[in-house]
């Protein structure tokens, strides 16, 4: 036994919370910083005419949506899945494959994908999550590489490694009747579907739901004893950010128009990996901004692939050493400190 | 049966492959605590240093074995020293991502140094020549594998189980509280199983070449097999890791020779799963180790 | 209301819990008391779910609850609190409450991610209740601080309000006063006293003798997992074996 | 400082992080057993890690005849004949009895450590029995003694034990406490906490009760256990000191 409380120090309270974090309280918040995020993303194609950079953009939205749909998983109850991929994946195998066979309509797809990630999700889930830490963690691994090699293999199904092509791309009539060129849509739809899946993120993890996913990955325990089934909110989180996943590798499939095996790949997972963990688990604008910078830079400045790496590399390795809760945890770390000096220096 | 035969014979010498990848993963994981993720890439740059004492400088094949081992032990040693080390007392997820940084850097550099293009080292022929074995044909390679294999494993079984520094490894992952009070020095005990654990990696290396091309993005495939086996093992029990060896190395070999070559990877997951469905740690892994998820 | 009876529970061979007896009647404040070791938190454990006995029976309301899972016992209103206080350190104490009361209503999972009306008003009732318990344990200026900055004592207090949370029908508290300094002990003691007072049924594990002998109705004594004794505060006090097992014999 | 003393702790204060276990303890160790005795939470086995260097030390001195131990790393205090049996258990399960207080003397030459181990064995006849058992499945006062023979084998002057008893059958107990007690009578000066307050008093030249991370009595044990205070401290009498809650 041990004479030691968990935590002894007592901290003033802090009355300047933001309003959301109070139960009760409006689910928006202060909707300053959203409104204007969005603002200059909505502006943005207007000043931005290079179609590669705002394809780069396009491609940092793309990663919003993965990042915060696995950190469901990741950040918000803690499992460490590496299988994030194959959802995305056979989302848009999925949204293809009935392309070209049955030219169903966007839509239909869309539904199509979402329900066909979900079913992997079950399908990987209720085995894997009868594991633990580290063996979760390779046996979706092992999932999602087993996806991969059937996405290279089974070639009546998916072409194998000559791809799925010729989907037709995307593109929206009213906005092409106010003289935005491709680019432009697509950058826009990608952009609707950035917000909308942030907003249900955010709406998500205010709920109820969202609070009993903190408490079993704070406290399993405490959590069970106030009557929360892990189990069924672990498995949840996981199908939901999957079926996330899902939906926007529908989408992505048209905006590339064409699909492959590495759409799965494993790759992939680094990314978001460097992108969550940076930017902090469990959170919402840092994992926002990580995908943004870990995508966007680089891109823009065209920095060889394997610099690029070489610098992921790094971060990741000196960032999980030294910042050990992401850029976030460092920004309220050092918020914190310097309200409580000034503070002090108030007393 | 031939088949048969000849397709036992490859899964040994995938088996001792993965025995000495995965007997050092487990040996990391037992003696300093951490998880490593750039476990493969320290067999892809020993590789390269293979590649550079056996190819580049000529140098005789038993010597260019003995100095990739060295090689790589030192340059494990000093990366552990630098970086590693600090991750000791942290999560499990949080190693995870390190080494995979890690692991990412070393690929990196490697495109840098030595090109992404695959290079593949020629042995002697005297090594190529086959044997009939009854009714197989086994290359001198094989043997050469599977007996390096067995007696470094042997070797290093007598080192911990004989030796003073030997037994402190033991002691160290066994109860590390116990050895900061009876004065053992759990720094240099650690240091010593990462330094061992990259010569295996460097042994590793060095015997399968032949068989095997090495790239720079070759050992993230290493690191997910050695982690398949070793999690099949147990976490941390060598015993495990060496069983576990055989049993993925003679899954996949045979999956390959009669189901399908594509597949062969996919197998070895399947059975790990399987096995991990009912006996959750491993084979031989402590089944009272707590359940824990991350935890930021 | 809980009737323990026979329950035993070994590990790798030592007897944590032999042939144990406990009833805890509806109103009851019982407290378990015993020397370090003796078994109590085990005997807690295998109560709320936590551990299943190896033998032996535990009911709660006529209801077989040994080897539930600790959710599901939760949910029949048996609710426990931690030695080491256990709190959701990132969400605020109203948010710890809010949790709490998660599971306790029939809500759908669509509403609760939709906040259907319903949804609304079980909230807002919940948050009015949260907001009552806050000011019972003198914590209503800290509703918007998040746990992790309240003070230990004031954790303790937070997590027992989280227990009633669920408008439980039974609290199991373990150790309330570990740890804490001794004015917040005298404010959990009047806390617990003005609950019970209200009808509210307690078991409590405790090793502050004086907060034992000042609350409970009755008390069980455990030692070497077996109970040595029970009674009323009084009798147990001046028990021979009590002190025995306490200082050794 | 008194001349018979082995060890004196003079205002000692430690913890862990920023939290502050022991608030400033006097304590003079003379030969024999003292044994330090309080309910949970005083602070006794945070004054023994302290001693080994193994909590946060913020204020005050731990002296050995001369020699301030605060600074010496963990190698050194063995060195300087300070040995130290944690709470709960502290062998290698899956390794030997041999193999174990080889272990032990890790810090001594090999030479030396052989003899060592082999004069441990003229000590305890009952490891001598069991040399090639693990030590994991030896009986958990077997596995108590080994650990108090693995603390031995580098000779210490000052052995350190917390809880020896813990989770042992009463019969058990007696063996243990009786081989510390033995332990002493050999030369070696023995600082004990102990839950089991009777039996450990009844073996030792002094007690000492801690509450609260301060020293609130002292004495030889059976002083201490006729002391009606030390009953009241344990079953929440009258208040000994003013954070006991009080009656009604």
């Amino acid at each position: 036994m041990t004479e030691r409380p968990a935590h002894a120090d007592s901290l003033p309270p802090n009355e300047r919370r933001p309003l959301a974090a109070r139960v009760g309280a409006g689910v928006w918040g202060r909707p300053i910083v959203p409104v204007v995020v969005i603002g200059v993303a909505v502006v943005l194609p207007l000043v931005v005419k290079s179609g590669f950079t705002l394809g780069i953009f396009t491609d940092s939205l793309v990663y919003v949506v993965l990042a915060l749909s696995y950190d469901l998983s990741v950040g918000r109850v803690g499992a460490l899945s590496l299988a994030h991929p194959a959802f995305f994946g056979t989302g848009a195998y999925a949204a293809a494959i009935v392309f070209e066979r049955y030219a169903l309509p966007l839509a239909l797809q869309v539904l199509i994908a979402v329900g066909a990630a979900v079913v992997l999700a079950f399908l990987i889930g209720i085995p894997a999550f009868r594991l633990a830490h580290l063996t979760f963690g390779m046996a979706t691994l092992g999932f999602a590489l087993i996806a991969e090699l059937i996405a290279q293999n089974e070639i009546g199904l998916t072409n194998g490694p000559l791809c799925i092509a010729g989907l037709s791309s995307l593109s929206s009539r009213p906005l092409g009747s106010l003289g935005i060129d491709q680019n432009g849509q697509q950058y826009y739809i990608f952009l609707v579907i950035a917000v909308a899946v942030a907003a249900f993120v955010w709406v998500l993890v205010r709920s109820r739901i969202g609070r009993a996913y903190i408490a079993i990955r704070e406290d399993e325990p405490m959590a069970m004893s106030v009557g929360i089934n892990p189990k069924r909110y672990r498995m949840s989180a996981f199908v939901i950010g999957a079926a996330l996943a899902g939906l926007l590798g529908a989408f992505y499939a048209h905006y590339l128009s064409v699909v492959c095996p590495t759409n799965l790949d494993i790759s992939y997972t680094v990314n978001l990996l460097v992108i969550l963990f940076l930017g902090g688990t469990g959170g919402f604008w840092g994992i926002i901004a990580a995908a943004f910078v870990f995508t966007a830079i680089p891109e823009e400045l065209q920095v060889a692939p394997n610099i690029r790496l070489i610098a992921y590399g790094a971060a990741l390795l000196l960032g999980v050493t030294l910042l050990p809760q992401g850029f976030e945890g460092a920004a309220k770390n050092v918020r914190r400190r310097l309200t409580r000096r000034a503070r002090a220096r108030r007393a | 049966m031939n088949l048969f035969v000849s397709e036992i014979v490859n899964g040994l010498v995938l088996a001792s492959f993965f025995a000495l990848l995965a007997g050092g993963l487990a040996l990391i994981f037992g003696v300093v605590g951490i998880v490593n993720f750039a476990h493969g890439d320290f067999v892809m740059i020993a590789g390269y240093f293979f590649y550079e004492f056996y190819v580049y400088m000529h140098l005789p094949y038993l010597v260019a074995i003995v100095l990739t081992m060295l090689a790589t032990a030192a340059f494990g040693g000093a990366i552990y020293w630098l970086a590693l080390r600090h991750l000791i007392a942290r999560a499990w997820y949080a190693q995870l991502l390190a080494t995979l940084g890690l692991s990412i850097l070393f690929e990196n550099i490697a495109q840098e140094i030595w090109s992404p293009n695959a290079r593949s080292v020629a042995t002697p022929s005297t090594l190529q020549t086959a044997m009939r074995i009854g009714t197989v044909n086994v290359t001198v390679q094989d043997l050469y594998v599977v007996i390096g294999t067995i007696i470094c494993l042997l070797s290093l079984w007598l080192v911990i189980a004989k030796t003073r520094w030997g037994k402190a490894m033991r002691a160290v992952s066994q109860n590390r509280e116990a050895c900061i009070v009876t004065g053992i020095n759990v720094k240099l005990v650690a240091l010593l199983a990462f330094t061992i654990s990259t010569a295996l990696c460097g042994l590793a290396a060095a015997l399968v070449l032949p068989l095997q091309d090495v790239y720079p993005t070759v050992g993230l495939a290493f690191t997910t097999q050695a982690f398949v086996v070793v999690i099949l093992g147990g976490m941390g029990s060598m015993r495990g890791a060496v069983v576990a060896a055989v049993i993925i190395g003679l899954v996949d070999a045979l999956a390959a020779g009669y189901i399908s070559s594509a597949y062969t990877d996919a197998f070895g997951y399947a059975v790990m799963i399987l096995i991990l469905l009912v006996h959750p740690a491993g084979l031989f892994g402590d089944p009272s180790q707590r359940r824990g998820w991350v935890a930021l | 209301m809980l009737e323990v009876k026979g329950v035993t529970k070994s590990f790798a061979g030592v007897h944590a819990l032999e042939d144990v007896e406990l009833t805890v009647k509806a109103g009851q404040f019982v407290s378990i008391i015993g020397p370090n070791g003796s078994g109590k938190t085990t005997l807690f454990n295998c109560i709320s779910g936590f551990l299943r006995p190896d033998n032996g029976t535990i009911t709660f309301e006529g209801r077989p609850i040994a080897g539930r899972q600790p959710f599901q016992i939760a949910h029949l209103g048996l609710v426990r609190t931690f030695q080491s206080v256990r709190l959701f350190g990132q969400l605020t104490a109203l948010e710890n409450l809010a949790v709490a009361v998660q599971q306790h209503q029939g809500d759908s999972t669509l509403g609760r991610f939709f906040r259907t009306r319903t949804i609304r008003r079980h909230e807002a009732e919940a948050v009015a209740h949260a907001e009552e318990l806050l000011e019972r344990v003198n914590l209503e200026q800290h509703r918007s601080t998040p746990a992790a900055e309240l003070s230990y004592g004031q954790r303790k207090l937070l997590s027992i309000a989280a227990a009633l949370m669920a408008r439980p029908k039974l609290v199991l508290l373990d150790e309330p006063t570990a740890a804490v300094n001794p004015t917040a002990i005298l404010s959990i003691r009047d806390i617990l006293r003005e609950l019970h007072q209200e009808g509210q049924t307690i078991l409590l594990v405790e090793h502050n003798m004086q907060f034992v002998m000042d609350l409970s109705e009755h008390v069980v004594v455990l030692d070497a997992g077996q109970k040595i004794a029970e009674g009323s505060p009084r009798e147990v006090r001046e028990d021979k074996r009590v002190l025995e097992a306490y200082l050794g014999t | 400082m008194e001349p018979d003393a082995v060890l004196t702790v003079s205002d000692l204060h430690a913890g862990y992080g920023d939290l502050d276990i022991l608030h400033g303890i006097d304590l003079t160790v003379r030969h024999g057993v003292t044994t330090v005795i309080g309910p949970n939470g005083a602070g006794k086995s945070t004054l023994l890690k302290a001693i080994f260097g193994m909590a946060n030390t913020t204020k005050g001195t731990v002296y050995l005849s001369g020699t301030d131990l605060l600074r010496l790393s963990n190698r050194r205090l063995l060195a300087a004949g300070v040995s130290f049996v944690p709470q709960g258990r502290c062998n290698f399960p899956r390794m030997s009895v041999q193999e174990n207080l080889e272990m032990g003397a890790f810090t001594l030459p090999q030479r030396q450590a052989r003899e060592a181990v082999s004069s441990i064995y003229d000590r305890f006849e009952l490891l001598s029995a069991k040399r090639e058992q693990l030590a994991g499945e030896l009986s958990g006062g077997q596995q108590q003694v080994l650990e108090m023979a693995m603390s031995l084998v580098t000779s210490p002057r000052l052995l350190l034990i917390d809880e020896p008893s813990l989770g042992l059958a009463p019969m058990t107990l007696k063996m243990v406490l009786d081989e510390v007690k033995s332990i002493s009578e050999q030369g070696v000066t023995v600082l004990m906490v102990e839950q089991n307050a009777r039996q450990a008093l009844e073996r030792s030249d002094w007690g000492v009760v801690l509450e609260l991370g301060r020293k609130a009595l002292e004495g030889t044990g059976p002083d201490l256990l006729n002391d009606a205070r030390l009953a009241d401290l344990y079953l929440g009498g009258a208040a000994l000191s003013e954070t006991a809650v009080g009656d009604e």
